[in-house]
């Protein structure tokens, strides 16, 4: 770890910025005006990392499909979310007469806050969390569990037989991932022992022989991880479990009767969402700000957070690119049948891993325990479905 | 008593008496929603940050949707014809007022006689794990049954019977 | 009056909104909403009385509290699920209706 | 049906991926309005009316038989027959439409007229660039706007054309040998006729001195 001055101040620089701004004002104000400071630079940030992936999401896509993507609005498309964000502020708001306009108004507005709720407790590089709570996983799930309620709130207060469908359908979705995801979170909180976030990734910042301690090394944290990813997915509406705003049947699912801010306001939110439930993932399993490498550590932490974070997106938009749309009631049987079983296996085999010591012998049980688990669902409960080869009853 | 009690004490019974109170049932149970954040936001002020968490998580989570559910799939959201409260509704106001005269009542009469300790209690989640697990943890596993036991009762009262339809 | 007593009051004042509600509302529903209320005031009453109490590192009224929520929701499921049962079969949720005992 | 199928499918579209940075013949489109695709030979979009020569409405074609008006499905096509004649490729005098309207927001560019005309006088264009202005004037082409000529023909479809332009030289040598054999036939006639009209006329008089 080359401490020297230049690799601790580019560490440290948000750090120190945030001091240096808040020094200005009179001592008894100091921490609030921190804080304030702090939650107005997430409030920023994100917005803006929000409207450069709709750019990497149109061309990832684009790139996936043979195709260039928009390059018309500035060099390569960067201006694009600028066009998207003007068109939609003045685009008119459209609200139903018979819609109910309270409920109508709150319901955007409660979502972005409670997915903007989230980043307090995300450590975005070495301590510059916003705010180091002692029961931060509990708090960060707790925002998590409020966005349904405005999910709900839009569908049903928009009078629309069809937004009230996709509200049904996105809330009961949400709800039934929203227990794996849990219980793939508890798995890492078991192992460390505490359910501070700051103490998870220092749980996970050590090097053996160069390589980093992070939990997707560990066969449970693996497991943990793909079923945290698949969970993830569904929580925030996107790729394979699209379904809610299924374009095809339900219009727009629950944002359908929402036009020029308000509907930018739920695009906001969903990315903003697949933003801190991916840091978390980061936070979780791949080590929050800590270095891949030990010779690596000199480069600030911070940019580790964010390149981790932009990998994950990265990853969300190529699983948008390439798997089909689930059915509602695939995806139901999928959730309950198979991704919390497994979820239920890995606190086992976590457990088992925490309590057998060190040494190879645990790395076998483990890992052969979850192979042969996953073997044994897929066989078991794909037997049942007559996947294959498709036959054409009529037209060969 | 700090200012931000009375906030918040504003919030929740405001959110409570609209959740008793309006005509709509769903804007009923959104108002219930606001309770909820409310006693939330209290539990916090009373420096029980797990109670707090855990009652968003709980209650704002699932309870809430669950009601909402329920609304909807029992049509409850048109409003009834005859009226949003039901027959003996003043009795029932009556008895309420009195229970809570009795209530204040003994409150304000022992006030003087309440424990106010002002000593904040350092509360770490690994105490609360290790009451859960050392102290509590018959009432743990039989909560546990019990949430599985209501979870498998309320799937099979809500089931649709096959047989007796036909 | 000390801090205690002003959430006392403000528990006291929950759960008689919550019996009102429950007296007084026709929809089955509702009623259930006042008995979620009544619950939560009891919670605040056992948090309360945990914050000023004598030894608060004994977590008592804590441990109570998040194992009376646990309760309250599964209490609340069961509820909901009745009512959903008994609005397929009779067709209403008005308590006033639910009088026949008849299967 | 573990999961390996997802798999292949992630492997198919990041070979697409970086193959697009790497190799840009993957790319199926092209930047529109700079760059365009070469058109199909048989692209069709909205008919036009083929003219022979330099005059448009002297060389067109069609004769106004009104056959595809009413083969046309949704009707999109409207003629007025002219009262006069005007000689046609063949010389022979056919009438010639005065009007010939076409509604290209109607028409569905499903090539009945082209088939059922016998004259060769309607094929399908290739020109997709008609956006107007106004809803119903600019897309009500008239017979103006419709004729286009030969030349242009062979430049949008060229075998089609080739094989069209064989067809009507074919007609027009099969006609001029019918006209000839016509020709050698009332020449003969009507030196049979002369040659009669010569006897007769000694033969009337021939009678009062045979």
């Amino acid at each position: 770890m080359s401490t020297t001055l230049f690799t601790v101040t580019a560490d440290q620089f948000f750090v120190l910025l945030q001091h240096w701004v808040v020094s200005f004002l009179p001592g008894s104000w100091q921490p609030v005006a921190a804080t304030v400071v702090s939650s107005a630079a997430i409030v920023l940030l994100f917005p803006i990392l929000f409207a450069l992936t709709t750019v990497f999401e149109r061309k990832g896509l684009a790139r996936i499909q043979n195709r260039l993507g928009p390059n018309r609005v500035g060099p390569f498309g960067i201006l694009q979310p600028m066009a998207d964000g003007i068109k939609s502020l003045t685009k008119e708001d459209i609200v139903p007469t018979t819609a109910d306009a309270a409920v109508h108004f709150l319901a955007p507005v409660l979502l972005v806050v409670a997915v903007f709720m989230g980043f307090a407790v995300l450590p975005m590089g070495r301590n510059m969390v916003l705010v180091d709570m002692d029961a931060g996983l509990l708090f960060y799930f707790a925002m998590g569990a409020s966005t349904e309620l405005s999910v709900f709130m839009a569908g049903w207060s928009s009078r629309n037989k069809y937004s009230l469908l996709g509200a049904m359908r996105a809330v009961a979705q949400m709800i039934s991932y929203e227990v794996p995801l849990l219980l793939s979170a508890v798995t890492v909180v078991m192992i460390t022992g505490s359910l501070s976030l700051t103490k998870i990734v220092a749980a996970q910042d050590q090097y053996s022989y160069g390589l980093p301690h992070w939990y997707i090394f560990t066969p449970w944290g693996f497991a943990a991880f793909v079923l945290y990813a698949i969970s993830t997915t569904a929580e925030t509406n996107r790729s394979p479990f699209d379904l809610p705003e299924g374009e095809s049947e339900l219009v727009a699912g629950y944002h359908t009767e929402y036009s020029g801010f308000k509907f930018a306001l739920f695009f906001l939110a969903e990315y903003v969402a697949m933003f801190s439930i991916s840091g978390l993932g980061t936070t979780l399993f791949l080590g929050g700000w800590s270095a891949p490498f030990a010779f690596l550590s000199w480069v600030p932490s911070w940019i580790w957070f964010f390149s981790k974070l932009m990998m994950s997106i990265f990853v969300f938009i190529w699983l948008r690119g390439t798997l089909p749309r689930l059915r509602q009631d695939q995806l139901m049987n999928f959730a309950w049948k198979f991704v919390l079983p497994l979820c239920l296996l890995n606190l086992l085999v976590a457990a088992l891993w925490r309590f057998m010591g060190d040494g190879w012998l645990r790395w076998v049980v483990c890992s052969a325990i979850l192979v042969l688990a996953y073997v044994g669902m897929g066989l078991i409960g794909m037997r049942s479905k007559r996947l294959g080869p498709r036959s054409y009853r009529y037209a060969e | 008593m700090s200012f931000v009690f009375y906030i918040l004490a504003t919030l929740t019974l405001a959110g409570a008496l609209a959740a008793v109170m309006l005509k709509n049932t769903v804007h009923c149970a959104l108002a219930l929603t606001v309770a909820f954040a409310g006693l939330a936001l209290l539990f916090l002020n009373l420096d029980a940050q797990f109670a707090g968490f855990a009652q968003i998580l709980v209650y704002i989570g699932a309870v809430a949707i669950l009601v909402v559910f329920a609304i909807l799939l029992t049509k409850g959201s048109e409003t009834p014809k005859d009226g949003v409260f039901s027959r003996t509704w003043l009795a029932g106001l009556a008895i309420a007022a009195a229970v809570f005269a009795v209530l204040g009542w003994a409150v304000l009469n022992s006030a003087w006689a309440l424990p106010h300790e002002t000593a904040v209690p350092e509360v770490t989640v690994k105490q609360i794990g290790d009451a859960l697990v050392g102290r509590y943890v018959l009432p743990l596993e039989i909560v546990a049954v019990l949430l599985t036991a209501a979870m498998i009762g309320a799937v099979i009262v809500a089931m649709h019977e096959k047989e007796r339809t036909k | 009056m000390s801090p205690l007593a002003g959430f006392l009051i403000v528990a006291a004042l929950l759960f008689s909104i919550g019996l009102a509600g429950a007296l007084t509302r026709r929809n089955a529903i509702l009623v259930l909403i006042g008995i979620e209320l009544m619950l939560n005031a009891a919670n605040l009453n056992l948090i309360a009385f945990w914050r000023y109490g004598p030894h608060p590192e004994a977590l008592t009224g804590m441990m109570f509290a998040i194992f009376s929520i646990a309760v309250a929701a599964a209490e609340a499921a069961v509820g909901l699920g009745l009512v959903i049962q008994i609005h397929r079969h009779a067709h209403t949720t008005d308590i006033d209706a639910m009088n026949r005992m008849k299967g | 049906m573990l999961g390996e199928g997802i798999l292949k499918g992630l492997a198919e579209t990041a070979k697409n991926f970086f193959g697009s940075y790497v190799s840009s013949e993957r790319m199926t489109t092209v930047e529109y309005p700079e760059q365009r695709i070469a058109p199909y030979e048989a692209a069709r979009v909205f008919p036009f009316l083929v003219f022979d020569g330099k005059d448009w409405e002297a060389g067109m074609r069609c004769v106004a038989c009104q056959i595809c008006e009413k083969e046309c499905p949704p009707k999109c096509i409207l003629i007025e027959k002219s009262k006069d004649k005007k000689p046609d490729a063949l010389g022979k005098p056919q009438f010639y439409p005065t009007r010939f309207d076409i509604d290209i927001s109607v028409c569905m560019s499903c090539q009945i007229c082209v088939e059922v005309c016998p004259f060769e006088a309607i094929k399908m264009d290739t020109e997709f660039e008609l956006s107007t202005t106004d809803r119903f004037g600019g897309l009500l082409l008239d017979r103006k706007e419709l004729a286009k000529s030969n030349e242009y023909y062979h430049g949008i479809h060229p075998a089609e054309a080739a094989g069209v332009d064989a067809r009507l030289a074919q007609e027009k040598a099969k006609a001029n040998v019918k006209s000839k054999a016509a020709a050698e036939v009332t020449a003969t006639r009507a030196a049979v006729a002369s040659a009669i009209k010569g006897a007769e006329v000694p033969a009337r008089p021939a009678p009062e001195g045979v």
